[in-house]
Order: structure tokens, then C-alpha cells, then sequence
């Protein structure tokens, strides 16, 4: 019964990674995405996981698809399919591209295969990782923690050093998304019309700003907002 | 017997090298951050196997049985704290790509590139 | 309290970033950034000399000992790249101040100043740890904040620039998690020390594979040729202090976690006669050494030229290491200190031509020996040392390097590396001869940049000088260092 | 969203289980799954939830910016403060056992103390991150 389930869950992955491949409509990739986060967890639920599981569900099929699909909200969800694009701009050394990316991953995934072939088998109580260090988790938690699940006990005690690292990269998410998303909108600084062919006059006006106003920095502000400073 | 306990990883390697394929190939910025989460959800994956024993259950302790077999709790700790991280990883990357899209009204990686060519060099 | 240095020197900085995070005013958080950078730079001192008399410090964790918890263990060559990078952050949170206060919008400064203090726990983390898996997760630390540092560059160009490198250090973490994922299944433990021990009895096709994709995760991270694309375009477009920082410093930390790989856990007998990791990194670093400064003579500005630069001074660190030997060990942790303080001082130039000027292409470089003298005199002086002239820092590791090359009977590569630094005067002296040798165009009255800015870069170029005549103490810590990776000496 | 009528019904009822659920989870995670982080998520996703039928405006009065950042920030000072605090009551960083007179209780209050930063943080992590791309949103429609 396991193996059937194993082998299930596997297969729908297989499938919806490669959906995820070849689908052109964002929206529906994002979605597909989504759904290999939840049939992950559901693999993790099968080997033992449970709380991996939860936590991928609630993150990879959660607050990643949230955020996934705000990002469409604001940028759109058909992408320019790749060959019709590239012959209207005509990007150097094109034609050979498409043939790289496929050597580099069947390559890094023949070397992979080939560093699994001395590995332990899958499942195998005698494997290495089953014979140092965890056993110590799995006997002594119970009366050094005093709790019964020991991934608590790994998470916040023994390894407790580790989760703080893990909440310190969450804060530094929230301090990047602030960074990028504080920024005022100013397209039009930006935009082509700014930068395209004019773009060294806009340089000029950078040259100006510096020149004019730079000798006191408490008067540096609004003005220095405009082409340069304003980070857009 | 060998090649039996074997095929689960080169599954797993399979999955992962698909979610590689997506990041390197492709160049749309979304989808590029697409296939990231399933490059790294496969290597996840592919941890928590290591973790498992056959017949084994979950690392949750059961008062007075003393002949349970537990699977291994240190990976599933491991692949926590990296979830946590890719999640982060993505949100970073999904607010470049709206910025990128306002900057540059576009979000395709051939595109941004040209447009990056046409400017002078900074 | 002393006991706890090693763990304090991380956490401080960890707990200032969301006190950071949460003021209003870029002074105030300038003033937490720059106390807390200086504090942690009195501390990395204090325990690089405890290290030195003492020998290893070991630290555990939540109290568990080693394999079951996570450890902290600092030995010279440790303490070595956490001084190093508690220096420099020392000097560039006062420097951040005027630069950042021309370049990022207002309300944004307390956030930079807390982006730069993670990215200074993750570095200063990854340094300290003795856990394979905690380096990952202040690796990842250092690496969000410093996606988002680069993206807060002025030009649009950053936001690109920032998802490149993003994406690449997404593969390089990646990798490295792989590669942790397999050494774990053979061994069953993430401690360094205990990998080391446990490794060579199960050296197999697995561990092998291990090794190459901690090579390519980490190379990715230091941008090593072919692998230092991301970092041309991240230097060039992120603000002026924050590249200061990342230059001087992240590319270091990631030539530490390769040395501590290669020497301290797969151990010298694995790496090089097993894998002869050498024979594939030396070529490499010698065509960046070569094909970068090449590429650099022809760059239009200063900003990206100084990282064609880096480029090439990473091929001489990673010459240094794969030569493998004592004084090749020597003369590339040595480089790490001496091109940190190079770079530094070089970049901080940059920055002060582009709080008064605007501008660091070539053209707007003219005629600034004149209008701005510290601060041209100082890009000399740096740029001096870039080349290696003696009486400077830049000479001392050449001179290691050379050394190193020389006692391997390599003299092919003892030429190259002088080629290299024949080309440094080409680049540097472009942007003497525009600065000292064309005039001023401009119709703006440029000034001298203020003290703010100019005394940071001047304590480091006076380093440079320093630690050129004076290179006994610098060399005799690398030295050690080295002893300690190769398991020679006491 | 908020014309639809059974969907503001709905999710009146849902979000309260929601937030219940999530601090069951913070709780119970000593003895099955769940623990600060997945809490800190479906806390998140609750608020998230009601912000995205009711828009954000109400959502931010529900529960503002400034406390979503300030939980952010918060919840890390927490976790290493409570390292700190075990160094100064005599054990080494992050050791619990130095926190109470039986190392047992003090494992037992120093994870709950440091599970309870990981989903102060996380919570308010997910929040912020979900306002500033929301906002982002409004400005361009």
C-alpha cells in the first residue's frame, strides 16, 4: 500500500514538474507549482515527515502561491513565448542557447546518479545516518527535553542555534521586501523615455544635481529625488 | 537488492534536475523563480528520504513502547530551516521582479537584457 | 563573560539589525550600525589573540556537546577571516553615513543599515560556525541581505543585477546543500570536526560527488572564472558603501569556506591527491587572473573596472590555494586581508567621487587630482598596492604568491602572475593619467569630499602602507593559518 | 472581493478558527506537529485571508503595518534575548536548562519562549511581506 501511494505521489510529481515546464500562462505554472508543494508534503507525510509536511504545505502551497499570484496581480501572467521573442530582438549567440542548458542538467544530474551509486540504500535501518548522532535524539530527548515530539526537541534545544539563524532569515526577507518595495514608484524616471536614447542628457542632469545642490547634504533631499536619488 | 534501494534517488534527482532545467533555461523571471522552488522542494525531498527507515514512524515519542522504530527527526529539523529560507529567498525574489517590471515594463529575461545593452555602459 | 566571544561576536550585530530595522531616523541607525561594528571589531581582536595564545577555542551551543549540538569552533585561520571582516565593517558603517544619505531615499536608510548588519552577522556566522549546516544558514543570511543591498542602487541596472545574482547564489546554496546532504548521508554528522574524523573512512563515489558540488556551490558564491558574471554587474550598480562592504569582504568569507572544505574537512590527503582539486582550480585562476585585468584596461568605468579587478585578485587567492603548499596556503590568506584593505580603500574612492561628482565613468574622472587631492591621492596610493609595489601590502602577497610558485617549480605561473600586475598599471594608471594628466570640464565647482568619508578611506590606505613595511604580524597569523590547514607545525 | 456576499460570510467565520488554530498549533507543537513557524504562517494566513476579501485598508486596521513590523523585529530580539538570558543566569548561549531550578522546566520554558519568538517573527514576517506587495497592487490599479 505504501509503495502504491509512493509511487502515486512520484508520478504526479514527475507530471507536474514538467507541467510546470512547458505551460506558457504564468497563472497556470504558479498554480502547478503549488500543487507540487502539496504533493510533496504529502510524500513527506509517507516518509515520516509530519511536520515537514505541515510546513510545506502551509509554506510551498500557501504563503509561496499567495505571494506567487500577488506577483502576477502585478506584473501579468502570459509570457512572451520564448522563440517569438528572440528573433524580434535578436539577442548575440541565440542559437546556440538552447542547447547549453540541457547539457549542464543532464550532466549535473548524471553526476548526482552516478555519486548515489555508493550511497545506502533507501529505508535501510544500517544506513550511517541512522547510527550516530540521531539515536542519541531518539533515546536521550525524552528524559534530557522532557517532550515527545523530537523534532521540537531537535529544532528548538539541540539545534536551537540554527532556528534562530532560520528566524533571523525570515526578518532578512521582510527586511528585503521592505528595501525593494518601499521605494517610490517613478516610472517615468526610469522608464524608457528617460533612459533610452536621450539617456546622456539624463546623465547631465545627474552631473547638475551633484554639482549644484551636493555641498550641503541637508540639502540633499526632495530635488535629489528626481532622476538619480529616487532609487524609483 | 543495491539498485532496488537505490531508484528512489535517481527519481528525486530526476525531479530536481527538471526544477534546474526550468531555472536555466528559461527566461521568464517568474518562471525562473518557479522552477527554483522545485529545484530546492526536490533536494528537500530528496534529505527527508535519507531520514526514513522501513517500517519506521514518525520521530514523535510514544509513552511506555520501547520497540518503536523512529525515523530519523535530524533532516526533517534540516529541511524546516530550509524551507523557511527558500520561502524567504522567493519573497525577495518575487519583490525584484515587481520592481524589475516597473523599472523596465517587462519581464522577460531576453528583453531586459537588450534594453540593459542599449544603455550606455554605466 | 570572555568565555562567550565567540558566540557574542555573532549575536550582537544579529540583535542590533531588527533594533536597526525599527528606528525611524538614519542617524540613529547609523549610530547603532557604527557602535555595534566597532564593538565587534574590538571583539574579533580579542579573540584572535586569545586563539593565539590559547590555541582553539570551542564553543558549544545551548550547552550540547559537539556532534549532537551545534558548535563554534575558532582556530587562527578563523579568527584570522573574522577579523578581517569585522575590520572592514568597522570602517564602512561610518563611511555608510554621508554616502548613503546622498544615494537612498530617506526613509530607506535604517533599513540599509539594518541589511547591512545581517549581512555582517551572516559573514561574521559563516566564519565562526563549526556546523556545516548552520554555514549554510548564515551563508543564506548574508546572501538575502545583500540581493537587497545591491537592488537599493540608484540605476534601474541594480534591480537586474541584483536578480542575476540572486538567482546564481540561489544555485550556488543549492549546490552546497546538496553537497552537504550527501556528506551527511555517509557520515551521519554535520559537525566539521567530527566530518573530518568520520570522512576518510567512507571516502567512496558519493563523498566524491559531495566534493564537487561543494566545489561549484562555493566557486559560484566567490565568483570564480567562469563563474563571475553575477559579480560584475552587482559591484557596478549597488551603492557606494555597500559595495565597499561586499567587496571587501563576501567573496573572502566564500574563499574561507572553500579553504575550510578543501583543508579542514575533506583534509589535505582527500582533496588534492583524490580529487586534485588543483589541477582543475589552478588553470581557472590563472585565465581569471589574466583574462579579467585583460578585460578590465578596457572598461569605461572606474566602479566596473575595480570588479574586473576583484575577478582577477580572486584568481590570485585561489592560485595561492591550490598551489597547496605552506606559502601558497600563506600567500592566499594573506591576500584575503591584504586585497580586503586594497579594495577598500579603492571603493571608497569610488564612492567619494560619486557623493561629489555623480558620476565614476572615466570621463568624469578628469582633472580630479586637482579638485578633489585627498581623494585621488588615496585611488593612487590604493592602486599602488593593487599593482604591488613595494612598501605596500600588495607587494607582500605577490611576493608570497611568487614564492609559492617558485618553490613548486611552477615559473610559468611566477611569470603570470607578474603579467597580472603589469596589467594592473595599465588599468590604474588610466585612471591616474585622466585624473592628473586632463582637465576639468565641467562647469560645477567640484569640492574635496567631506571628512566623513575621507577618513575611513584614509585609515585604510595608511593600513596599506603600514602592513606593507610592517608585514611581520600579518604574515606570521597567515603562516600559522596555514600550518593549522595542512596539519604541519604546532 | 467584497461584494461577494457568501465570501464575506465565510471567511467572518473562518478567520477566527483560523487564528484559534494557529495557536493550538504554537501549543501543542511539543507533542505532534506544528511548532512556531507553521503557527506563525497560519496566523499570517488568517489576517491575509480577511486582507484579501475585505481589502487591505480594513485589513490594516485589523492589525497595522507598524505592529506587523514591529512583531517582525520583535520576535529575533526574543529568541536571542533568551540566549542572553541563559548567559547571564550562568549556562552557555541558548542553554535553557540554567533558566529554571530543574533543567527539565527550564528546557520547557526555553522553547516555549523561543517557539514563541520564531511565530511572533514569522507572523508578522508573512504580513508585512503580503502589505507591501498589496500596496504595491493599489498604487498601479
Amino acid at each position: 500500500m505504501e509503495l502504491f501511494i509512493n509511487f502515486t505521489l512520484l508520478a504526479l510529481l514527475a507530471v507536474t514538474a514538467l507541467g510546470v515546464l512547458h505551460v506558457t500562462n504564468l497563472f497556470a505554472a504558479v498554480m502547478l507549482a503549488g500543487i507540487y508543494s502539496f504533493l510533496s508534503a504529502g510524500l513527506f507525510t509517507v516518509m515520516d515527515a509530519v511536520d515537514v509536511a505541515f510546513t510545506e504545505a502551509a509554506v510551498g502551497a500557501g504563503i509561496s502561491t499567495v505571494l506567487m499570484l500577488a506577483t502576477l496581480a502585478l506584473v501579468g501572467s502570459k509570457v512572451t513565448t520564448p522563440e517569438f521573442r528572440i528573433e524580434s530582438i535578436s539577442v548575440k549567440g541565440r542559437s546556440r542557447r538552447p542547447l547549453l542548458p540541457i547539457v549542464v542538467v543532464v550532466f549535473t544530474g548524471g553526476i548526482l546518479a552516478y555519486g548515489t551509486l555508493d550511497m545506502p540504500g533507501y529505508g535501510d535501518p544500517d544506513n550511517p545516518v541512522h547510527q550516530h548522532v540521531a539515536p542519541h535524539y531518539l533515546e536521550e530527548s525524552g528524559h534530557e527535553i522532557g517532550i515527545p515530539n523530537v523534532v521540537t526537541s531537535v529544532l528548538a534545544s539541540y539545534r536551537g542555534y540554527d532556528t534562530m539563524g532560520e528566524t533571523t532569515v525570515v526578518f532578512t526577507a521582510a527586511v528585503g521586501v521592505m528595501i525593494l518595495l518601499s521605494a517610490l514608484r517613478r516610472r517615468d524616471s526610469y522608464g524608457e523615455e528617460a533612459w533610452g536614447d536621450e539617456v546622456i542628457d539624463d546623465m547631465d542632469v545627474g552631473f547638475k544635481d551633484a554639482f549644484g545642490e551636493t555641498m550641503d547634504p541637508g540639502l540633499a533631499g526632495p530635488e535629489r529625488e528626481g532622476p538619480e536619488g529616487g532609487g524609483g | 537488492m543495491r539498485i532496488l534501494g537505490l531508484y528512489n534517488y535517481w527519481i528525486f534527482i530526476f525531479l530536481m534536475m527538471v526544477g534546474f532545467y526550468i531555472l536555466i533555461s528559461r527566461r521568464n523571471l517568474v518562471k525562473k523563480i518557479l522552477g527554483l522552488n522545485i529545484f530546492q522542494t526536490s533536494v528537500f525531498i530528496f534529505y527527508i528520504s535519507l531520514g526514513k527507515i522501513t517500517g519506521g514512524t514518525a520521530p514523535i515519542l510514544v509513552e511506555g513502547e520501547s520497540e518503536v522504530v523512529y525515523s530519523n527527526p535530524l533532516p526533517h529539523v534540516l529541511i524546516l530551516t530550509a524551507i523557511v529560507v527558500g520561502v524567504s529567498t522567493t519573497a525577495v525574489a518575487l519583490s525584484l521582479v515587481v520592481r524589475i517590471k516597473e523599472a523596465y515594463g517587462t519581464i522577460e529575461g531576453a528583453e531586459i537584457n537588450a534594453m540593459d545593452n542599449r544603455m550606455p555602459p554605466p | 563573560m570572555s568565555e562567550h566571544l565567540p558566540v557574542l561576536l555573532v549575536v550582537i550585530p544579529l540583535m542590533a539589525a531588527p533594533t536597526a530595522a525599527l528606528l525611524r531616523w538614519g542617524r540613529a541607525a547609523w549610530g547603532l550600525a557604527t557602535g555595534t561594528s566597532w564593538v565587534v571589531l574590538a571583539m574579533a581582536l580579542l579573540i584572535l589573540r586569545r586563539v593565539q595564545d590559547e590555541g582553539v577555542i570551542s564553543y558549544f551551543l545551548g550547552g550540547w556537546a559537539a556532534p549532537i549540538g551545534i558548535e563554534y569552533r575558532i582556530d587562527t585561520v578563523n579568527a584570522w577571516v573574522l577579523m578581517i571582516v569585522a575590520a572592514i565593517g568597522a570602517l564602512v558603517m561610518p563611511y555608510a553615513r554621508a554616502s548613503f544619505e546622498r544615494e537612498i531615499q530617506p526613509s530607506k536608510i535604517p533599513l540599509l543599515y539594518a541589511g547591512l548588519l545581517l549581512c555582517l552577522t551572516g559573514l561574521l556566522g559563516i566564519a565562526a560556525t563549526g556546523d556545516v549546516f548552520n554555514l549554510f544558514v548564515f551563508l543564506e543570511i548574508s546572501s538575502i541581505s545583500a540581493y537587497a543591498l545591491i537592488a537599493a542602487g540608484p540605476d534601474r541596472r541594480a534591480l537586474h543585477a541584483a536578480y542575476k545574482y540572486l538567482i546564481m547564489g540561489s544555485i550556488g546554496a543549492t549546490f552546497i546543500v546538496i553537497g552537504i546532504g550527501m556528506m551527511y548521508a555517509m557520515t551521519g554528522t554535520l559537525n566539521m570536526a567530527d566530518l573530518a574524523q568520520r570522512l576518510p573512512e567512507v571516502s567512496s563515489r558519493t563523498v566524491s560527488v559531495a566534493f564537487a558540488f561543494l566545489t561549484v556551490g562555493i566557486s559560484l558564491k566567490l565568483a570564480l572564472f567562469p563563474l563571475h558574471l553575477w559579480l560584475l554587474d552587482a559591484y557596478t550598480f549597488a551603492p557606494s558603501a555597500v559595495t565597499v562592504f561586499l567587496a571587501s569582504t563576501a567573496t573572502k568569507v566564500a574563499v574561507y569556506m572553500l579553504v575550510r572544505f578543501f583543508f579542514s574537512i575533506f583534509g589535505p590527503g582527500f582533496s588534492l591527491e583524490v580529487m586534485a582539486f588543483h589541477w582543475v582550480l589552478l588553470p581557472l585562476a590563472l585565465i581569471a587572473v589574466i583574462s579579467a585585468s585583460l578585460t578590465a584596461i578596457y572598461q569605461l568605468n572606474v566602479k566596473r573596472l575595480l570588479a574586473y579587478s576583484s575577478v582577477a585578485q580572486i584568481g590570485y587567492m585561489i592560485l595561492g590555494v591550490s598551489l597547496a603548499s605552506v606559502t601558497g596556503l600563506t600567500a592566499g590568506l594573506l591576500h584575503l586581508f591584504n586585497h580586503a584593505l586594497i579594495k577598500g580603500a579603492l571603493f571608497m574612492a569610488m564612492g567619494c567621487v560619486m557623493y561629489q561628482v555623480g558620476s565614476v565613468r572615466m570621463e568624469a574622472m578628469r582633472g580630479l587630482g586637482k579638485k578633489m587631492p585627498w581623494t585621488m591621492a588615496a585611488f593612487v596610493l590604493g592602486g599602488l598596492s593593487l599593482i604591488g609595489v613595494p612598501g605596500t601590502v600588495g607587494f607582500i602577497s605577490k611576493w608570497y604568491l611568487v614564492l609559492a610558485a617558485v618553490e613548486a617549480g611552477m615559473w610559468v605561473v611566477a611569470a603570470l602572475v607578474l603579467v597580472g600586475s603589469l596589467m594592473a598599471v595599465a588599468y590604474v594608471w588610466k585612471v591616474v593619467e585622466a585624473a592628473y594628466f586632463q582637465e576639468y570640464k565641467g562647469e560645477f565647482e567640484v569640492r574635496q569630499a567631506p571628512i566623513s568619508l575621507l577618513a575611513p578611506t584614509w585609515v585604510l590606505v595608511a593600513a596599506n602602507l603600514y602592513f606593507g613595511v610592517n608585514a611581520t604580524l600579518t604574515s606570521g597569523v597567515a603562516t600559522r593559518a596555514a600550518e593549522v590547514l595542512l596539519g604541519v607545525g604546532p | 472581493m467584497s461584494d461577494q456576499v457568501i465570501l464575506r460570510v465565510a471567511v467572518k467565520i473562518i478567520v477566527p478558527m483560523i487564528l484559534l488554530y494557529a495557536l493550538y498549533v504554537q501549543f501543542h507543537g511539543d507533542f505532534g506537529p506544528g511548532g512556531g513557524f507553521q503557527a506563525g504562517v497560519i496566523f499570517a494566513a488568517g489576517i491575509i485571508l480577511y486582507g484579501l476579501v475585505f481589502g487591505l485598508r480594513r485589513a490594516q486596521k485589523v492589525f497595522p503595518t507598524w505592529v506587523a513590523r514591529l512583531m517582525a523585529a520583535s520576535g529575533v530580539l526574543l529568541y536571542a534575548g533568551v540566549g542572553i538570558a541563559s548567559l547571564l543566569l550562568g549556562g552557555r548561549y541558548l542553554d535553557y536548562s540554567v533558566l529554571a531550578h530543574d533543567p527539565h522546566h527550564g528546557q520547557h520554558y526555553g522553547i516555549l519562549l523561543v517557539e514563541l519568538g520564531v511565530m511572533i517573527t514569522v507572523c508578522g514576517v508573512m504580513i508585512t511581506i503580503f502589505y507591501f506587495f498589496a500596496a504595491r497592487g493599489r498604487e498601479t490599479l
